[in-house]
């Protein structure tokens, strides 16, 4: 409850500026205290690797708006090493340049855990995104993947719809990735209500598209009839897409996965039929939710690890049938916009 | 001397060509170019990075600095080895669950979850160790698969427990400082890889297994001929290399508190490059733990100031793969050349404008006039004898030679037909003398001063002298002990002819004709050698004056004979007695009329007397001709010159046939004979001197009558 | 490896020279040789009728088996060059730059003062090589170690008397062999065999021989005597290169003791030696780099070595400056050998 | 070259492949099928690409580290330029002098400058990666142009066989007759049975080596313009997989020593049918991915320790260095 108070200010804090045009008659603190709070600080973002569109949408909302507010914004990219990724945040927790808020997308459960607390106690906030892990950071934004991996669930009981053949694929990340083990939990959730659904076989990418394609092409050689698969990421996905039109099965078989909502990796593939539906993370929403918390931090003035908050963005999945011009952001425009 | 003369001397006598050949024969070269790239990397990155080098930022980003390095250590000492060990990364992430498993999971104390990842390491390099060392697969094929295997063993690990080692809520003081703790301001793991490597690098340097590592890596062959036990030592090194793989593995988890897929993942090449970057060789035998380090320090510090400065993925890789290659190249063509590189510019000739000389021409009316005297000589050991460059005869008129093959030749008298090798020495045994007691004193050539005793054992005196500071090469060690005489207070006074080329080198001395010769002093009493003079061109033939206050000794390349006084108001320094000589002065003797005997090893001719004052047309010449066909001082011809106490030539025999004595470096006389030898020649000559006394013998000379 | 061009640069270029192999396979045969007769300083021979005549100093020998050399005829000054015409009358050339036709003095273009090889054509022409504009025929070596190359080839025509230069700018030529309407000359600075027509037109037909080339004479097989006086030497080619010591060498040397080919060496104890030269053990190995030497080569009627004859460094029967062929024999003067060789052709090939 | 009494590795392998092949036909169902044999052929088919290109360079007693890298790599870039609307011809036309330029580099050094094989390509594999993913590439994967020759070629089939498998066997007939029948090809085995012999008796080694390494790389790029055609896309961390280990292991698992000078084209196609027939029975069975690498690994280990028992190293006559 309190929490949500705090967040009610914060969002206060964002509107004053346009009240205060309103109100030109007195002076309002506001603006004052808010540029006082902001000045100069550090904002760090480390994902797992900047070469994804999820990665690279973040960083270009999140700089947006550091900018606006005076602060410096910085990116480490440890291109999927976890020793790297490790090496960045030490060395940015030591650095004299040490940033005030740590923006964290973690590559599993527990591999930052013990560094992300001691960035807390160097003074650091600690923000973790997308991929949840065990340790309690000052905030949690992304997906729930076990939510995400309902959505995906019932919208591929759906595609295959009651008169089917009822046998279902699952191409899952890896078995280590919190985001592929949730996914799977989700999934299976939504299947036990729907006992005549059945899952025929689970192989995993490894979040690799050629591996995906292999193992899909071998699914579907052995299960001829089935009606639909649920592949963890669109990163890979495009490989089970691919083995799907080499065995002329795009009107037969409905494929689900996840993404970013990046124009050419999501929207673009419903549009031509190579998904059925995505599960899309709302990059705006969620970029946005980050934002407010860094501010809402920078001014709460607490120390580190005193809140606990999870803001799980809202998701749905998007069919060929509700897509609309701006279901998907454009990554190539955020980067012309950049420049 | 005209402008460009003078020029000339001044560049080839005042610039110091000749360090830089001296600098290349050190082995420390060798690091030169690592230790280059780790200087120009850190300091750029140190001053690109704000607070690089803060105590408190150094401490943290050591720490997977000191990981990585135990890990580069492990695998330096593999490769040293002769092999390759790819699969460092999966026994160190299997080493680190290994640790985290037994700490969280099973809730042990911590030395058990370091018992754990050493167990973990050992068994993994056991494995590898006796695949690649006892069954004797191909190392990067066979340590390739069993990375794969342990990756894979790994991720199945983690998929299962993982969950669990995070809901573990273990604690431990000793955990969490080891993890992130430090000691005096060094990261425990530091501290670890700085023992590692200390301990590592004595192991390789100083102890037989460390010996038998690099010898497998040498030659595989030759140490398994050698009698080296190869399958054991190579198996070695591969648990070697997995124990340090298991010790950082166990770091890694202290600092982590837990283990992911991406644990240790692309370990191996990371490691690999940084022991090449090093300049450790694949194919073993050549490198060692400092430079192992080096790379890695190179290696890391360049990744992570990368993603610290914030470049985009990739970057890295680029660099590193520049880095790599450059770094390797360089290396190979080093490594080639080095030898190729050294003797272009080993010889560094000086300037010399050598003194108008009176001929000697037959003919010319001057006491050097050369004659054919020499070519009567009868023939001792011909043929059988190699090199006889001194003769002396004992008070038995038995007489004594070196030959090149490192033996000293004894010829019996009275016809001198039969011989014996009276003692082996090795080296090439040039100067004799004898001392009071009948002992036979020589110097031999790169090895030092040795005396035979008459029961034949061979005794080294000395083979050092002090160094001097100025000096690059090591000129403690005498390389051309020449010639050697005894004074009557027994000590014995020698000549070491050139700091700059071993004995046999001889000849090139002369195109260099560089001043290194000394004269050194062996004190029998308490052993001790010292220096008297330095900087002599060829300081050679040594030889007492009649009344042993005073001794004379040649300097072959400025044809110069000088006289160093031994007591007296003199004593301590040398005067020049006979300068400009038209040929090149070596072993120098007593003669029973009071005068001395001086060897012409060869005769100076006006080609090379003025190619002394081209030092740069010296230098080209050893660089673009091979060495056959090198300008040389004419040491076809050589002679005997008889002078007095004060340096008046007496008279001069010489062979000019070339048949009996081409070139002469030692005369000795006895009983009214001149015995004459020659380092290049195959025989002694005895040469009956007209109207010589009948009854001088040189020990009589020197120690009195009776035995 | 490719990169030697610029580490040239640095380590400076290898100096080399033609091999001995082939045709040039050294082999002791002069050596072997039986002296027909030792004749001091033999240089150029020549055949007259069945005669053998031979140059040595002031004077021209007729020299026969077992007889006491002959004088034919002596000069004011040391002869440099020797012909026979095909009526048979002797042609010598001077050390003094004059040319003596039976006995009479003719007058020659100012231009030639250095005659080192004289040949008759059947028809009566006369070729004359001057080795040099400015040098006399014995300040050779002083030719050679200014890169001379001011020598010149003259032809008198049948029944004229005036010479006429056929060709100029030649390093030292040495011998004719006049061949067709032209003549083969032997260059010897540039270590080379020329053909030069008579209208001057110049085309190598031998080249990168292994020493420098004197003499020519026909063979009966159609081919060529060529004698080579000296060998070619890594360090004589070095100091070639080397300006300043060369020039020192020059102003403060004397002449035989130079670093330059000769017809003897070993003789004095002021010569240069060179490593190799070393006599150890008593033995001067014969393949050492030498600053003179004794090769007569063999060439076929198209002018290709096809056999030759050897004196190595340690031999004695050097600076072989001509031979001649005669009566199923070779004839050879050394003039570092101070002898005229003879050897039967049967043996030769 | 090779003892044909003893058990050879290749046998080995070709027997492994036959027993696991035979099991699976028997236990699993709609294994034997067609289809599925086609797609064990196709799913190996790019992997078998590149381990002939791989093999080449090995029976030269060399090794190729940069092959992944240049694949992926090359072809990334290539769709880069065409998303950033670059003519077709074009592109190709610089991403192949690209590709010729880094496998003239990698045989320049190790021919040239004597730098070991596995250095320059590990260095050069690196630098590829690197330079083209920092410099030439924004993304991770680049997707291939909407309605792109490439995705139509993706689609092609013969008689219901997808068309890499088509030009899998073309290569491998093509790089067959290169070995056995020409003269290069023979050069090639000379080179790697002993350079020094080789050199001496006037072969062009260094040339040769170039040639190879060149060679490599342009089946590499081939392989790559593949995977892109069937997947509408490429995706460069495929670099960071263990995709070379695998092409590594194809080559050699089937025989071809890594001493080089033996082994041929059948030797790729034993190792890639093992594979071949191990992950898509395994797939079939629905083993996860992580359990399938363990196994692979070991059978592949097991064909190795098989291998070293029946033909032993000696220490006589072991090469230096040769690891």
């Amino acid at each position: 409850m309190r929490l949500m108070l705090k967040l009610l200010a914060a969002a206060a804090a964002l509107s004053m500026p346009f009240l205060a045009v309103q109100a030109r008659a007195q002076e309002d603190p506001g603006p004052a205290a808010y540029a006082e709070a902001m000045k100069g600080k550090r904002v760090m973002l480390v994902p797992m690797a900047m070469g994804f569109d999820l990665a690279q949408g973040w960083a270009s909302y999140i700089k947006k708006e550091v900018d606006a507010f005076g602060g410096t914004f910085e990116t480490r990219d440890p291109n999927w090493s976890v020793e790297a990724g490790a090496q960045a945040i030490t060395e940015a927790i030591s650095s004299d340049t040490r940033p005030d808020v740590l923006i964290v997308h973690s590559p599993d459960l527990n591999s930052y855990a013990r560094l992300l607390k001691k960035a807390q106690a160097a003074g650091t906030y600690v923000i973790l995104i997308d991929n949840p892990a065990n340790f309690a950071a000052d905030a949690f934004v992304g997906s729930d993947w076990d939510r995400l991996g309902q959505l995906e669930a019932e919208a591929v009981i759906k595609g295959c719809g009651p008169n089917s053949s009822k046998k279902i694929g699952l191409v899952q990340g890896d078995q280590v990735n919190a985001s592929s083990l949730y996914q799977y939990a989700g999934i299976m959730k939504v299947m036990a209500k729907n006992p005549d659904f059945q899952i025929v076989a689970k192989p995993d990418s490894n979040w690799d598209a050629t591996t995906s394609r292999n193992v899909t092409t071998t699914m579907l050689q052995q299960n001829p009839d089935i009606c639909g698969i649920i592949d963890f990421w669109d990163g890979d996905a495009v490989g089970a897409a691919a083995a799907i039109r080499d065995a002329k099965m795009q009107d037969k078989v409905f494929l689900v996965t996840t993404g970013g909502g990046e124009k050419t990796a999501d929207c673009d593939k419903l549009e031509d039929g190579t998904y059925g539906a995505v599960v899309m993370t709302e990059l705006h929403q969620q970029s946005r939710d980050i934002n407010a918390i860094i501010k809402f931090l920078l001014q709460s003035g607490q120390a580190p690890g005193t809140s606990k908050t999870y803001i799980y963005t809202l998701e749905k999945a998007t069919t060929k049938a509700d897509l609309k011009p701006d279901s998907c952001w454009d990554l190539k425009a955020l980067q012309t916009a950049a420049q | 001397m005209t402008f460009r003369e003078r020029l000339q001397s001044w560049r080839y006598n005042l610039v110091p060509d000749h360090l830089i050949g001296e600098i290349l024969t050190k082995r420390w070269t060798d690091n030169a170019i690592p230790f280059l790239a780790l200087v120009i990397t850190v300091a750029g990155f140190g001053t690109a990075i704000p607070g690089f080098f803060k105590i408190a930022s150094l401490q943290d980003s050591t720490r997977q600095l000191g990981e990585f390095s135990i890990v580069v250590t492990g695998l330096v000492v593999v490769m040293l080895g002769g092999g390759i060990d790819l699969s460092v990364g999966s026994i160190f992430a299997l080493s680190c669950f290994a640790a985290v498993s037994v700490f969280f999971i099973f809730e042990q104390p911590v030395w058990m979850a370091l018992a754990a990842a050493i167990a973990t390491g050992l068994a993994c390099g056991a494995i590898n160790g006796y695949l690649v060392g006892v069954l004797r697969l191909r190392a990067f094929l066979t340590t390739l698969v069993t990375f794969i295997i342990g990756r894979a063993l790994f991720d199945i690990l983690v998929v299962n427990f993982a969950a669990q080692i995070q809901l573990s809520m273990a604690m431990s003081d000793v955990w969490d400082f080891i993890g992130d703790g430090t000691v005096f301001g060094f990261s425990v793991s530091v501290l670890t890889a700085i023992v590692f490597a200390i301990v590592t690098h004595i192991a390789l340097t100083r102890s037989r297994p460390g010996w038998h590592v690099l010898a497998v890596g040498g030659s595989r062959r030759s140490a398994h001929n050698a009698g080296i036990r190869v399958k054991r030592t190579v198996f070695l090194t591969y648990v070697f290399s997995g124990f340090c793989a298991s010790i950082a593995g166990f770091l890694i988890a202290t600092r982590l508190s837990g283990a992911g897929p991406g644990t240790g993942l692309n370990l191996e090449i990371l490691a690999l490059t940084a022991a090449v970057v090093g300049g450790n060789s694949l194919g073993g035998g050549r490198g060692s733990i400092v430079k192992g380090l080096m790379g890695a320090i190179v290696v890391l510090v360049m990744t992570n100031g990368l993603i610290r400065l914030g470049y985009g993925t990739g970057t890295n890789q680029m660099v590193l793969g520049l880095m790599l290659a450059v770094a390797v190249i360089i290396d190979i063509r080093w490594l080639k050349n080095r030898h190729k590189v050294l003797n272009e510019v080993y010889v560094a000739p000086v300037y010399l404008k050598m003194g108008e000389t009176q001929s000697a021409a037959p003919g010319s009316g001057t006491p050097y006039e050369l004659d054919n005297r020499l070519s009567e000589t009868e023939y001792i050991g011909l043929g059988e004898l190699e090199g006889p460059e001194d003769v002396i005869l004992d008070r038995d008129d038995n007489l004594y030679c070196g030959t090149r093959h490192g033996e000293i030749v004894r010829f019996f008298a009275p016809d001198y037909k039969r011989s014996e090798v009276f003692a082996h020495i090795g080296g090439f045994p040039l100067g004799l003398a004898f001392d009071r007691s009948g002992n036979l004193i020589s110097c031999v050539g790169a090895m030092g001063l040795y005396s035979v005793s008459p029961e034949r054992e061979v005794k080294r005196l000395s083979a050092e002298t002090a160094r001097s500071w100025t000096s690059i090469v090591d000129d403690a060690r005498l390389r051309d002990p020449n010639d050697c005489d005894v004074a009557p207070d027994g000590r014995i006074y020698f000549t070491d002819s050139t700091k700059r080329y071993d004995a046999h080198d001889w000849a090139l001395d002369s195109i260099e004709n560089r001043a290194s010769g000394r004269l050194l002093v062996y004190d029998p009493k308490d052993g001790s050698t010292k220096t008297l003079l330095d900087g002599y061109r060829y300081a050679n033939g040594v030889c007492m004056a009649h009344d042993g206050k005073s001794l004379f000794f040649a300097e072959s390349w400025a044809c110069r004979v000088h006289r160093y006084w031994l007591e007296g108001p003199k004593a301590g320094t040398a005067e020049c007695v006979i300068k400009d000589m038209p040929g090149y002065p070596d072993n120098i003797n007593r003669a029973s009329d009071g005068n001395y005997w001086m060897a012409w090893l060869g005769m100076r001719t006006p080609s090379f007397d003025l190619s002394l004052r081209h030092p740069g047309m010296r230098k080209r010449m050893t660089r673009r001709l091979p060495q056959d066909d090198w300008l040389f001082p004419n040491i076809n011809t050589g002679g005997v010159v008889k002078f007095s106490g004060t340096g008046r030539i007496v008279e001069t025999l010489g062979d000019l046939t070339g048949v009996s004595h081409p070139m002469v470096t030692s005369m000795r006389e006895h009983k009214g004979y001149l015995y004459v030898g020659g380092i290049l020649n195959n025989r002694v000559g005895r040469y009956r001197i007209p109207g010589a006394d009948e009854g001088w013998t040189g020990p009589r000379s020197y120690w009195g009558a009776g035995k | 490896m490719i990169f030697d061009p610029i580490l040239d640069l640095f380590r400076g270029k290898a100096v080399t020279i033609p091999p001995l192999d082939g045709a040039f396979r050294p082999n002791t045969r002069l050596d072997e040789a039986e002296i027909f007769i030792t004749l001091a300083d033999a240089d150029n021979l020549a055949v007259r009728g069945d005669a053998l005549l031979a140059s040595s100093g002031n004077a021209v020998y007729e020299i026969a088996a077992g007889a006491a050399p002959r004088v034919v005829e002596t000069f004011s000054a040391p002869v440099t060059a020797l012909a026979v015409s095909p009526s048979g009358e002797l042609v010598a050339g001077l050390e003094t730059g004059k040319l003596v036709i039976a006995g009479k003095e003719v007058d020659l273009p100012s231009a030639v003062g250095c005659i080192t090889a004289l040949a008759f054509e059947g028809d009566g022409a006369l070729w004359l090589a001057n080795g040099s504009a400015t040098r006399s025929p014995s300040m050779w070596s002083a030719d050679l170690m200014a890169h001379g190359e001011t020598g010149s080839v003259w032809k008198r025509d049948p029944g004229s008397t005036a010479f006429r230069e056929i060709a100029s700018g030649l390093a030292f030529p040495y011998g004719l062999h006049p061949a067709g309407d032209g003549v083969v000359v032997s260059e010897s600075w540039r270590h080379r065999l020329i053909r030069i027509d008579a209208a001057g037109k110049r085309d190598v037909v031998a080249d990168h021989l292994p020493g420098y080339p004197a003499r020519l004479s026909p063979a009966g097989d159609g081919g060529v005597w060529l004698s080579i006086f000296a060998p070619r030497n890594r360090l004589i080619e070095f100091i070639l290169e080397e300006e300043h010591y060369r020039q020192d060498m020059m102003a403060e040397v004397e002449p035989r003791f130079w670093i330059a080919p000769s017809f003897s060496s070993n003789r004095s104890f002021l010569e240069p030696l060179q490593c190799g030269g070393i006599k150890t053990m008593g033995v001067h190995k014969p393949w050492s780099p030498s600053l003179s030497y004794g090769l007569v080569v063999k060439l076929d009627a198209r002018l290709r070595p096809v056999s030759s004859l050897h004196s190595r460094a340690n031999g004695v029967r050097h600076g072989t400056c001509s031979a001649v062929e005669l009566g199923g024999h070779v004839y050879i003067a050394s003039r570092g050998g101070d002898a005229v060789l003879r050897i039967n052709l049967a043996e030769v090939s | 070259m090779r003892q044909s009494r003893k058990l050879s590795q290749e046998g080995i392998v070709l027997a492994t492949a036959a027993v696991i092949f035979v099991v699976a036909g028997l236990s699993l169902p709609g294994f034997l099928t067609p289809d599925n044999l086609v797609s064990i052929v196709r799913s190996v088919s790019v992997l078998g690409i590149l381990a002939l290109g791989m093999a080449i360079v090995i029976i030269g007693r060399g090794i190729d580290l940069a092959a992944v890298a240049i694949m992926a790599m090359s072809v990334a870039w290539y769709l880069q330029l065409l998303n950033d609307g670059m003519a077709d011809g074009t592109a190709i036309a610089i991403v192949l002098c690209g590709v010729l330029a880094i496998g003239l580099l990698n045989g320049f050094l190790v021919a040239y400058a004597d730098v070991p094989a596995i250095f320059v390509t590990l260095a050069s594999g690196s630098f590829v990666f690197g330079y083209v993913r920092s410099q030439l590439i924004s993304q991770d994967a680049v997707p291939v142009p909407p309605d792109h020759w490439l995705a139509r070629f993706g689609g092609l089939r013969f008689l219901d066989i997808p068309i890499e498998v088509f030009i899998f066997a073309a290569l491998a007939v093509l790089i067959f007759l290169f070995l056995r029948f020409t003269k290069w090809g023979r050069y090639v085995y000379y080179a790697g049975d002993n350079p020094i012999a080789a050199r001496n008796i006037g072969i062009p080694v260094r040339p040769m080596l170039v040639l190879r390494y060149v060679i490599s790389a342009l089946i590499a790029f081939v392989a790559g313009l593949l995977t892109a055609a069937s997947l509408h896309s490429i995706n460069t961390r495929v670099v960071n997989s263990t995709l070379l280990y695998d092409i590594v292991l194809v080559a050699v698992i089937g025989g071809i020593g890594l001493t080089g000078g033996k082994g041929g084209v059948r030797n790729v196609l034993f190792g890639a049918a093992l594979i071949g027939i191990m992950l898509n029975a395994m797939t079939i069975i629905d083993i996860p991915l992580i359990y399938q690498n363990l196994i692979k690994s070991t059978i592949l280990l097991a064909a190795i320790i098989i291998d070293g028992l029946v033909n032993p190293r000696d220490e006589q006559t072991a090469q230096q260095g040769d690891i």
